[in-house]
């Protein structure tokens, strides 16, 4: 855990809204770990912005963000060559199943984490399914890259632009009624809770990945908590961004 | 040449007048990852009631301009169990400031009485301003009586140094300062935060769960400088300054306006490595700029022609 | 669709929301050369005094963390020369409020008594909160027996819409603004500056001629917020909110925190157009949120559940 | 006087710490007005910037800046196709006189409104002389651009790395006293003073150009005044910058 100066290598645009960041530096995190990203040199806008893993190895850091707000903004109107300040690795990531297979559940950007998750899972040679949801066809970026990692691929839109129509839920459904597995999910809060029930019902363990506003990503300032299913409050930064669903979903 | 860069805070000497502020750097584990806590001049810890605190309902930050808004509701695991949390920091051997809170007179001093046998407890920074606590905790920083039978109080149960901490949030510190130093208190820091909201403009509502918060970082900084000026100008004892400092320069602005020493909090979230930054960065100007000492400058602009 | 923009303050109907801060924006003719003022809900004039006040020594103006300190010092040519100043004002067709000053009771009295017979000076705004002013000025602010005396005073003596603009540098805002509302005011505006100053650590003296300055900006939003959803609450009088905005997002989330009107200051300074473009603003955000007036969204938030 | 937003034609370093930006638009001004410039899209920092016209027409405007602090280094940093917020032409110019010759004296950075002066000079017809002061050479930017609008030139520089050796005041001293001429002077404060008291010495008119920390930039605020000869305040952003010496220097 360290703050660095990174440069950009590259800035790629995948799609509406949605970039894909490559930074020169090494990092060893793993899978579900997150950073926090400078996005100005002055005092406007303060905090650094957390942005999930979506690959790193000894020489380069890449991130995959969608622009929704004013850093975000800025950050993808930075340009190769210039610096950003990185604090990271941090948090706790998804445990690697010792065995078994996997069903990895993305909703939107909730895939970005799980790119490195899945390099991981596959360097690990396990049997992985990919179920990846999106509101539409276009928000399911870098699909390729995605499938050529996994056996077994599927995809849902909520507008059935691609794939199954509905929520990726139901796919997560199907495919464990197929065969079982641990589930490891990000997403929107709702399909979280909709994948962790899932999983409870065929007796699965799911470990889902959290989001939450953040000041110092370290764990010292009790400011991202979240309560846990036993009501006491959790630090998404230093307890998460990774849980097992039943710590924070009550059953 | 070396400088001097040691202050005096009651019955401390801090090797450097660097710390980081209360509740903006837990019981210190978090940040000894990124650097050695020894460089420190001193650490404060998290602001410390009797029982374990749960704290305020989430989201409780908000980024504002320049600044954010906090409402943790100190969140806490009482004194009991910080108490062993503190022991862990003796090994650094800088001395450790206990910030205390509480919803009556009464549970002040009890958190005294707990963390008195703990060594490893130098100090304790009373922190009677706290804009996130409903009761009690406000009233506390506003009447210059309460604050001098409290600190009176407290002052029979302890030797050890007594800091209060005032709030920012009043038409007139000074009496309050005044009362703190007439109850026999150590030093004075400020400021805490100002009170605060944000509102949500999708959703139309506050974008914290507590709706008010505490406003800390760069924004607040001229408020800061100004209270540390006018309260180092009302009372004789040594003033922490603190609200909005992110740089060696901001830390400068400080000592200069009259705090013997300052406290670090918002800037350590968006730069884990800003109290070691700064001790380095005051050094450097009183090397550059010729001084001896850190001494030497405290309160200087005030003896320099304005404008 | 058309939405409805127009708010009532006192007796004034505003065809928008939406006015410039005293102190930011002259007497109208600067900014009259980027947009046509007549789009304006309201202007608000300079400060004025009975007699011309040459304001503080300079420098009066530091740029801070997302705010600015100023020290003017309430410069103005005194009530005769601004009643011919605001005569001018009258072809706008929009109602005008003349911000009002002094040292004394008297001194206010005065000033609304020349300015009375003047048609185009539609309303007063009584500023008995500006920090720049060390004699009277500020006391007026911080003690609900003064207020209450002085706005009877000036009650007394005119049927104009008054206007009390509340000191935020208070420990306790909600008995000035009921003290104003039993006097008989017809409305309320905060936040004036808060009190801050900064140093020139180079020459080691204050950045201001004056030391201290009052802050502005995007950096006080937050607490200019918080006031604002306090003291609508605490009384039925509308108010009119500002400090740091600069956007209509900005004045937007003001409305929602019960102000019935805003007011821009430091933003005219970055953005000439800044008014016309918060009104625009304001109108698209009610169109895209099926609002059909602004009146239906001042205080919503408080509705809304918290977080 | 409007607000445009302006693209960024070619920013070029001329000297350490000095560039020249040209940006893409009409302006309609006269020598001795300013623009303010936005250096930062958030709120920190949070005002615009005053720099003098350095040229301009129906096409462009061009400044000439020195790095000093922050808001400096954020605008030197901007790439070329970056868009700026510009306020202008503000304040009052140099009066341009109706007959006779001219004297202009730069120091420093104030010789950046000048060069749009010696343009109007020059189609004006006048017979000018432009006297040119720094530190040192190297602060002696673009001289050959000055000279080569000018029929008498003359350098000097406080250490004697270029020209004269001494203030450029001391070549105002000798001009004068060899032809008349109406003083054009921007520079640091001590220079125009002496400036200002030289062509006094002579009975020759005198104007200054002056600085100070501005916030509206458009006479509004009040915040920028100096006092003047009189000891009433002036607004340096309105009522100037550039002033008859007589005006703000008492004799
Ligand atoms: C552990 C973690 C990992 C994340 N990983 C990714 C990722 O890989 N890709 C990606 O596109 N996004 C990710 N996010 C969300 C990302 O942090 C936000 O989209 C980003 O902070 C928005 O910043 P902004 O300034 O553009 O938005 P604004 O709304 O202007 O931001 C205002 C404030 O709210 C915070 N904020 C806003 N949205 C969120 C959010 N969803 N979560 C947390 N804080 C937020 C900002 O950090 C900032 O402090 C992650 C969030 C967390 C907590
Ligand atoms: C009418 C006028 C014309 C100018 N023309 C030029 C020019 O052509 N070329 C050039 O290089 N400089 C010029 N300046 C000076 C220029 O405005 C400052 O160098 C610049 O504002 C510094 O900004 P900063 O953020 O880098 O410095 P900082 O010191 O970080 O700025 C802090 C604040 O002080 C203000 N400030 C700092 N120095 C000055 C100064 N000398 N004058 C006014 N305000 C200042 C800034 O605008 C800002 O608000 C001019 C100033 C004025 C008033
Ligand atoms: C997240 C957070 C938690 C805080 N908790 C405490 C606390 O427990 N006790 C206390 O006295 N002050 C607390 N403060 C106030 C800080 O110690 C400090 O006074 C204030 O933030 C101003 O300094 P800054 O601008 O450098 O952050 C807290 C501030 C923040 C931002
Ligand atoms: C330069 C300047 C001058 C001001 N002069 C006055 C004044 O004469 N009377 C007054 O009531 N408020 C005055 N104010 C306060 C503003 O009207 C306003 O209350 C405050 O600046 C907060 O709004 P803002 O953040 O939008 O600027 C002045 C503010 C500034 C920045
Ligand atoms: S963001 Fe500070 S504890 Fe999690
Ligand atoms: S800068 Fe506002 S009056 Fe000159």
């Amino acid at each position: 855990m360290r703050k660095q100066a990174m440069e950009i290598v590259q800035q790629e645009k995948v799609g509406k809204d949605i970039y894909r960041l490559t930074l020169a530096g090494g990092l060893a995190a793993v899978p579900g770990q997150f950073v926090q990203v400078g996005v100005s040199s002055t005092a406007d806008p303060l905090l650094k912005r957390p942005f999930s893993i979506h690959y790193c190895n000894g020489s380069r850091l890449v991130l995959l963000y969608q622009v929704t707000g004013r850093g975000t903004n800025l950050l993808a109107a930075k340009k190769e060559g210039e610096i950003l300040e990185v604090t990271g690795p941090l948090g706790r990531g998804f445990p690697l199943p010792e065995e078994g297979r996997a069903v990895v559940v993305a909703g939107g950007m909730g895939a970005a984490p799980l790119y490195y998750l899945l390099h991981a899972l596959k360097s690990a040679g396990r049997d992985v399914t990919f179920l990846y949801g999106a509101r539409t066809a276009a928000a399911l970026v870098l699909q390729e890259q995605y499938r050529s990692l996994v056996r077994h691929y599927a995809a849902a839109t909520d507008d059935g632009s691609f794939g199954r129509q509905g929520p990726v839920t139901e796919l997560l459904q199907e495919e464990l009624s197929r065969r079982p597995g641990v589930v490891f999910a990000c997403g929107p809060e709702p399909m979280l809770r909709g994948a962790a029930a899932i999983a409870a019902g065929f007796n699965s363990r799911c470990f889902v990945s959290l989001e939450a506003r953040m000041a110092c990503g370290v764990g010292a300032c009790l400011g991202c908590v979240i309560p846990g299913a036993d009501g006491r409050y959790r630090r998404v930064c230093a307890d998460g961004p990774v849980f097992a669903a039943e710590e924070v979903f009550p059953a | 040449m070396t400088v001097d860069l040691s202050v005096k805070i009651g019955k401390l000497i801090l090797k450097n007048p660097v710390m980081p502020a209360s509740g903006c750097f837990g019981y210190g584990e978090e940040y000894a990852r990124f650097f050695n806590l020894s460089r420190l001049g001193a650490i404060v810890v998290k602001g410390t009631t009797m029982r374990p605190r749960p704290g305020n309902k989430p989201p409780r930050i908000a980024e504002t301009p320049a600044g954010i808004l906090n409402a943790i509701g100190l969140q806490n695991p009482g004194a009991e169990e910080a108490r062993l949390r503190i022991g862990q920091l003796a090994g650094y051997g800088i001395p450790v400031i206990v910030n205390v809170a509480g919803n009556s007179k009464e549970e002040y001093l009890q958190v005294i009485q707990t963390l008195e046998k703990e060594e490893a407890a130098s100090a304790y920074e009373i922190n009677v301003s706290c804009p996130n606590i409903k009761a009690g905790g406000l009233s506390f920083g506003t009447d210059p009586g309460v604050i001098y039978e409290l600190v009176s109080l407290l002052r029979a149960a302890t030797k050890k140094t007594l800091i209060v901490k005032l709030s920012p949030n009043v038409t007139d510190i000074t009496p309050l300062a005044r009362a703190a130093e007439d109850a026999g208190a150590d030093a004075l820091s400020l400021i805490n935060t100002l009170v605060g909201t944000a509102i949500d403009i999708q959703k139309r509502r506050p974008l914290l769960g507590n709706v008010t918060g505490g406003l800390s970082g760069p924004a607040v900084k001229p408020v800061a400088l100004h209270f540390v000026w006018q309260v180092s100008d009302a009372v004789k004892l040594p003033v922490i300054g603190m609200g909005g400092i992110s740089s060696a320069e901001d830390a400068v602005e400080f000592l200069l306006a009259g705090a013997s020493a300052v406290a670090i909090g918002t800037a350590n979230f968006v730069n884990p490595l800003v109290c070691p930054e700064v001790i380095d960065g005051i050094a450097a100007y009183l090397q550059e700029n010729n001084f001896n000492s850190v001494g030497e400058i405290i309160g200087l602009a005030k003896k320099g022609k304005a404008g």
